[in-house]
């Protein structure tokens, strides 16, 4: 049992990140990552699912039993997904335009039952919190990050219509590249492979490097 | 543990999924009962948005939701028009048409005021090609308000290429014909149904020649 | 009286080698596609040299690039190849003569990182890359890649000269809307599309014929057809492709078109346009018969030219966009592992499923 | 909306009573896989593996705690049966194969105090007591249990020397 | 074959620059008897020879100086008269280098033959006896595979072989050993031809002859005009048309099955140079003590034939031609395409050395190797009609299963693939890695299963061994126990 916090966030954000290490919920992260607004918008949505879901799974481990150990956990999660699904509509309903398709995803987001499967089930509430949280944030920066490259890339502006997601203080972090039209391709659900390629490549280069150098990671660390 | 010793029975699992099912229901219940007015405030004002961006400004002072009537163009389905009035008389119809794109359908929504003048025309939804076709989007070009103003007869209702008066674009020539006939097409419609899609004066709104009636969901 | 080797390991036989390269591969075939090439240097002036030049050079940069991230050994044999440079050559033959010098630089990036590079060089990639960058650039700027001139031929009086060509391609002068000009697929599509036949798209100075020798807007790679043939032959003359891949994309193509031409002669072209339009005699020759993404056997490069041929006729005629052959191309490559499986030839002594054959008593057979 | 919570609550409690049968019907005994994995082993017992016993081995690289690379009597085809078995990939070349061993008796250290063939796990020792023992190479299977028993040290491990009808090319250096 | 079969069947194989000739047309000439002369113990397919010679004994030429050991293997014969002076291990001529088995024989300079026996009349032999004689002539394969021709004669008795096929194919460049021995010596080759007819009980015999060679189809269809049972036809030249399959498939449009035998088709396979060993052996009784040897290469100063007394060092033969005009860039024992390159040239000439090849850098054209751009040249190439580059890429990743699974066994390792490949993949050292190490690890389960015989043999051993202590020792306590009660009933009768 790894007790150890700061392992489990480190793990969450990093070495175990749901996209870049475990390789789930690539449905939603090549589907909606068209921008930096919207990768951010489903990876908070997908964060709040998370850490509700770890909690109430790590609360209810001692009572399920095998048998029905999934089912149980699916109508949870089922259950969890549809009232955000109502909320967002219902008072942030320009960011449900937005990901109004693929909130009914988070359902089937592998990563969720992933977690409750092999985490929250056989850990204690606030450990199952805590990954619960890193393992979101580790998502949502990655879903921001795929959705920036191919924002950048393809329609030339950074985090456009963010002020709609997070209210108009935030309009400041909208940039437009002048003068670049922008390569679509990014955009199209190509673009989505070729970004996640090519950041998963400097993932393992990352760490190659840092194996390679046992020292200065510690030091680092 | 006594808890060990309870789930060896079989009514274990039906009682656990029951009871989840139970309360996972009952608060998917709560929940949809306190977000519904909102949801629906929230749609209504979606719609409302899109129909006012092509009446000018101050044209309406009606509830276009609540004034709409459905009307028979001898297409397959009948069509949804929104009347906008000002001071309870009638001043344009709002409706949508729809065009053969590049790539498939090209919806548009169209406001024409009673003199059979386009008031705006805005792309609802299409699937032309990006960076091509897709000029034709308000947040793209403003190519979309060459129409404004424009009847079928102030108008040469063609491409400049066919010998009109609206430009095409660099490398696509289909898309923008395709939003000419369209619109010209739905002059065509107002033309023949003008009385039925203005409708009357709000007193007398008696339907002579349309069927009209109220639905629960707007679509 | 010791041989004077001194290998690392007991060499194997056998002793004798047939003598040629891949280098030699590579070369023949750049020969091939030069006539054609320096036609549509012809026809469209120092625009397209530039932009050919950059693209090639291109392509040798990013694979210089690719094999130094991944810490290759001899890059310079590795660059020495001809590989990339084919790469760009057949590339640069399917790009607007005019367009922007970064369309190339970007084609060649797709092409050598994305198409090739990442699956493991030369060898190891899926799918043609020069294709994959023709598509990549074509979804990605379709604007720039459907801009196509009508030819001015050097000497011209409205030829672009030398700045004024290297103006063109840097993007610094804009081009003239009178010299765009549609491809004839392109315009065939057009037309089609106003609900017009063919007899009138055709009629009067757009007839077909003439842009079978290049008196129309088109890609080098479309313009000089008769030259590609040419070349194509020498290739086949000289035994670097053999007549399956280029006869089965031809008939592929061909068979469908003649007799939806004879069904409907109004809706869809006829054999002969659909041969020499577009970028088919370049494909039939020089980019299906590529050795590492197409089958290995006959009768698999037969049926994957078949289904190469057919595909770009059914995109041609049915599809969106006019040019079907990069898309069929593509999709064909995607399927030349399972023609692969299943084309193999057959063992000997053994039967096709690969069980020994029960052996013909002799004498019996005539 | 009382229909809904009712319905879905019915629904859950079905399903899981079907559930709740199914597991009591379908109930399956999973494979004794050690069973399996011990069967490929040499079954001498030789300890090399420093397990204890064959079973023991077999037991560890069931619980995935060895592996299938640990016995090495076996050798490579050992190895590779133990892998396959297991539904591992293994590289036959990657693995450090230092080779068969053969226990050679030195015969002026030998004296014939029978210790070494009572531990051969193979009967690959022959020899009466107070007489020079000696090892038969066909039967000799390399695991080196008689090399500690032996009082003089006169038992040593020497590698098979490749002969011509063993040699095997090499594989081709990657280019 | 009918018109569609023609169309469709695959062109197999390739046409390597042949380099025969000046070569072949010098006359052969023989090589002095050296002073030592090294016979390998293993110079035959199947279990080595055991000396039948003790170190010391004198030999005459054609004495018999071990015998065949097992089904499958061959007798070995003095080459000269002289000494035994050692029997230890030598260098192989093979590229690994290792020792083998060697008798080592000290010339007496004389060349002396022993009592020969012949047979006038070798037709009025029953097929054994031929067979039998062959056997202690010590003829084996001369085309390479030495494969113990009499136990293939008595084979093919055995299987009712129709046809004979004599390989005068001679498909590798360089070699013309077989091209002289047909030019110079027809007649013996046609009477060895009609002797192994008669010891197969096959009914015609066709000579299948490259039709690069006009001069021995001539000299053998003149040889061969009185009898018409021996038909001499000329085949395509192409490589590899000396291969069994292919042969046989040419000359008789049959396949050999996979798995199967030319006897499956009623048909066996010898060299040419076999039927001039087994004329020698039955005519005049003499062994096979000496072979002729193409010696060819750009390195060679006076390339030709050389007949050779067996167990003479590469070296001795190179010096009789001439010496190397340069140091070779491999010195290659047999031919290019399927030949063994040699360490070194203390090697001694065996039974199966067609040819000593001392090739130039240029001629081997040898080259480091580039990634497989799949040009697919090697699956044309390849007569078996096998993926050589599918193959080559699973070996190279270590799925050797995968590798038999699309056709590995079937490899005739006829070197046609590496030969045409552009860039330069040892395609023929994958196979043959792959190979051996199967071999080795079918091997190594043998051993792991007898191993495991025999610990439970010695389980049950101990178990046995355990019970029989205990019966005696119970039988020891009831003798006791019965040896006490009398004692005591003695005792107490009385009482």
């Amino acid at each position: 049992m790894s007790g150890n916090m700061t392992t489990l966030i480190r793990d969450g954000l990093w070495h175990n990140n749901v996209v870049f290490a475990q390789m789930l919920a690539l449905c939603p992260t090549m589907a909606v990552t068209t921008s930096g607004t919207n990768g951010l918008g489903m990876g908070l949505a997908t964060t709040a699912v998370l850490v509700v879901a770890n909690v109430l799974v790590s609360l209810l481990r001692r009572v399920v039993s095998p048998q029905v150990r999934i089912p149980v956990f699916i109508v949870l999660i089922a259950s969890l997904v549809t009232i955000v699904d109502m909320a967002l509509n219902a008072w942030l309903h320009e960011l449900y335009k937005v990901l109004g398709l693929f909130i009914a995803l988070i359902v089937v987001n592998c990563a969720i039952l992933g977690r409750a499967e092999s985490f929250a089930s056989r850990h204690p509430v606030g450990h199952a919190f805590i990954d619960g949280l890193a393992m979101g944030i580790g998502f949502t920066g990655a879903l921001t990050l795929i959705g920036l490259i191919r924002e950048f890339l393809g329609s030339g502006t950074l985090f456009a219509q963010a002020s709609q997601l997070l209210g108009p203080a935030f309009a400041f972090l909208e940039m437009r590249i002048p003068g670049y039209a922008g390569a679509l391709l990014m955009i199209l659900p190509p673009g989505a492979f070729a970004a996640l390629g090519f950041l998963l490549a400097g993932k393992q280069r990352l760490d190659a490097r840092r194996a390679a150098q046992p020292d200065k990671a510690a030091v680092l660390a | 543990m006594r808890l060990d010793t309870l789930k060896e029975y079989t009514f274990y699992p039906p009682l656990l999924l029951g009871c989840t099912a139970l309360l996972a229901s009952a608060a998917l219940s709560w929940v949809a009962g306190a977000t519904r007015d909102a949801i629906a405030a929230a749609e209504a004002r979606d719609l409302r948005e899109s129909l006012t961006q092509v009446l000018p400004a101050g044209l309406a002072d009606n509830d276009l939701l609540a004034d709409r009537v459905q009307i028979d163009v001898g297409a397959t389905a009948p069509l949804t028009v929104y009347r906008a009035r000002h001071a309870g008389k009638p001043a344009a119809a709002v409706f949508r048409v729809e065009g053969k794109g590049y790539a498939g359908p090209i919806v548009l929504l169209m406001a024409v005021d009673q003199d059979g003048q386009v008031l705006g025309v805005r792309v609802l939804k299409h699937s032309e090609t990006p960076g091509l076709g897709d000029k034709i989007e308000i947040g793209k070009t403003d190519w979309i308000t060459a129409f404004n103003g424009k009847s079928l007869n102030t108008g040469r209702w063609a491409v400049r290429k066919d010998g009109g008066e609206f430009d095409q674009f660099a490398g696509a020539t289909i898309t923008p014909r395709a939003v000419v006939q369209a619109v010209k097409g739905g002059l065509e419609i107002f033309a023949r149904h003008q009385d039925a899609m203005l409708g009357q004066p709000q007193d007398s709104a008696t339907m002579g020649t349309a069927r009209a009636h109220k639905e629960g969901k707007a679509s | 009286m010791k041989p004077a080797y001194d290998a690392a390991q007991p060499l194997a036989a056998p002793h004798a080698h047939a003598g040629h390269g891949v280098r030699q591969t590579m070369m023949r075939v750049q020969l091939a596609l030069l006539p054609a090439t320096l036609f549509g240097f012809w026809l469209y002036g120092w625009p397209a040299f530039f932009l050919w030049l950059i693209t090639l050079a291109a392509c040798l940069v990013f694979e210089f690039i690719s094999l130094r991230l991944m810490g290759r050994a001899q890059i310079g044999r590795t660059l020495g190849d001809g590989s990339a440079l084919l790469t760009g050559w057949l590339l640069a033959l399917t790009l607007p003569p005019w367009a922007p010098w970064w369309v190339g630089v970007v084609g060649a990036c797709i092409a050598i990182v994305v198409g090739k590079q990442v699956f493991g060089g030369l060898g190891h990639n899926v799918f043609n890359p020069a294709m994959v960058a023709r598509v990549a650039l074509l979804i990605a700027f379709p604007l720039p890649l459907t801009t196509w001139v009508a030819p001015l031929p050097l000497g011209s009086a409205a030829a672009p000269g030398f700045v004024e060509g290297l103006q063109i391609t840097l993007g610094q002068l804009a081009l003239p809307d009178a010299m765009s000009s549609a491809t004839l697929l392109g315009h065939a599509k057009t037309e089609l599309s106003r609900g017009l036949d063919l007899a009138q798209a055709f009629a009067g100075s757009t007839a077909p014929q003439p842009s079978w020798v290049g008196l129309r807007a088109g890609s080098l790679g479309e313009s000089a057809a008769p030259l590609l043939l040419a070349g194509g032959l020498f290739l086949l003359a000289t035994g670097v492709i053999r007549w399956q891949t280029p006869v089965g994309v031809l008939a592929g193509l061909a068979v469908p078109a003649a007799i939806a031409h004879a069904l409907a002669p109004g809706h869809y072209l006829d054999a002969g346009t659909h041969l020499f339009a577009g970028a088919l005699m370049l494909c039939a020759f020089f980019i299906a018969t590529d050795y590492v993404t197409a089958p290995a056997t006959g009768s698999g490069q037969l049926l994957f030219g078949l289904g190469v041929g057919l595909l770009t006729w059914v995109i041609r005629s049915l599809g969106g966009y006019p040019e079907g052959v990069a898309f069929a191309i593509l999709l064909m490559n995607a399927l030349t592992p399972i023609i692969d499986h299943y084309a193999k030839p057959r063992i000997l002594g053994r039967t096709r499923s690969g069980r020994p054959i029960d052996p013909a008593p002799a004498g019996k057979e005539t | 909306m009382l229909a809904a919570v009712l319905s879905l609550t019915l629904l859950g409690a079905l399903l899981g009573l079907a559930l709740g049968i199914a597991s009591r019907l379908l109930h399956v005994e999973t494979p004794a896989i050690q069973a399996e994995l011990e069967a490929i082993l040499p079954g001498t017992n030789c300890g090399q593996c420093g397990y204890p016993g064959c079973a023991g081995a077999a037991a560890a690289i069931a619980a995935g705690t060895a592996p299938p690379t640990c016995c090495p009597p076996g050798g490579k085809a050992v190895a590779l049966a133990l892998a396959d078995k297991l539904g591992l990939g293994l590289d036959p070349a990657s693995m450090a194969d230092a080779g068969p061993r053969l226990a050679v008796i030195a015969e002026d250290l030998c004296i014939g105090c029978c210790r070494c063939s009572k531990s051969c796990p193979t009967d690959a020792i022959l020899g009466a007591p107070k007489q020079i023992h000696n090892v038969l190479k066909e039967a000799c299977t390399g695991c080196a249990a008689c090399v500690e028993h032996c009082p003089t040290e006169a038992v040593a491990m020497q590698p098979v020397p490749v002969t011509l009808p063993h040699w095997v090319m090499p594989k081709p250096l990657a280019a | 074959m009918g018109l569609m079969e023609k169309c469709f069947t695959r062109a197999w194989g390739v046409h390597p620059e042949t380099h025969k000739r000046p070569a072949a047309d010098v006359p052969t000439r023989t090589l002095p008897v050296p002073e030592r002369l090294y016979v390998s113990l293993s110079q035959h397919l199947g279990a080595p020879a055991r000396p039948a010679v003790l170190v010391g004994q004198k030999v005459r030429k054609g004495d018999k100086i071990a015998d065949p050991q097992g089904a499958v293997s061959a007798a070995l014969h003095a080459p000269t008269s002289g000494t035994i002076v050692a029997i230890g291990e030598i260098p192989a001529p093979h590229p690994s280098g290792l020792p083998v088995l060697a008798i080592t024989l000290a010339s007496d300079g004389k060349d002396e033959w022993t009592d020969l026996e012949g047979c006038a009349d070798p037709f009025a032999l029953a097929p054994a006896e031929i067979s039998q004689r062959v056997a202690a002539a010590g003829v084996v394969g001369l085309g390479g595979a030495t494969f113990p021709a009499a136990v293939k004669l008595s084979l093919s008795a055995k299987a009712k072989v129709r046809t004979l096929i004599i390989n005068g194919g001679e498909c590798e460049p360089y070699l013309s050993c077989d091209d002289r021995l047909m030019r110079d010596a027809a007649a013996a080759c046609v009477d060895g031809i009609r002797i192994m007819l008669h010891a197969t009980g096959a009914s015609t015999a066709l000579v299948g002859i490259e039709d690069d060679k006009p001069e021995a189809i001539a000299a053998m269809r003149e040889a061969a005009r009185p009898y018409a049972e021996v038909c001499i036809r000329p085949v395509p030249a192409r490589y590899p048309m000396g291969s069994e399959k292919q042969l046989i498939l040419t000359l008789t449009g049959q396949e050999v099955p996979a798995d199967g035998r030319p006897g499956d088709v009623g048909v066996v396979v010898h060299n040419i140079g076999t039927a001039r060993a087994v004329h020698a052996a039955i005519r005049h009784g003499e062994p096979l003590v000496a072979r002729l040897v193409t010696v060819n290469g750009a390195c060679i100063e006076a390339p030709g034939n050389i007949l050779v007394p067996i167990g003479a060092l590469v070296e001795d033969v190179l010096a009789f031609a001439g010496g190397l005009a340069a140091p070779p860039a491999r010195l290659i024992m047999g031919g290019p395409m399927m030949g063994l390159a040699l360490p070194h040239a203390r090697v001694p000439v065996v039974k199966g050395t067609s040819g000593i090849l001392a090739l130039a850098a240029a001629e081997v054209g040898a080259r480091a190797t580039e990634p497989c751009i799949r040009c697919a040249r090697c699956v044309r190439a390849c007569p078996i009609g096998l993926l050589p580059l599918d193959m080559a890429r699973r070996i190279a990743a270590g799925d050797l299963s995968g590798a038999v699974r699309i056709g590995l066994k079937d490899c005739i390792a006829c070197g046609a693939c590496a030969y045409v490949c552009p860039a330069h993949i040892p395609l023929v050292q994958y196979f043959a890695h792959a190979k051996g190490e199967l071999a080795a690890q079918e091997r190594a389960r043998l051993r792991a299963e007898a191993t495991k015989k025999l610990a439970q043999a010695r389980t049950a051993r101990l178990a046995r061994e355990a019970q029989e202590k205990a019966e005696l020792a119970a039988r020891r306590k009831a003798e006791r126990a019965a040896a006490t009660s009398a004692t005591a009933s003695d005792t107490g009768a009385p009482a």
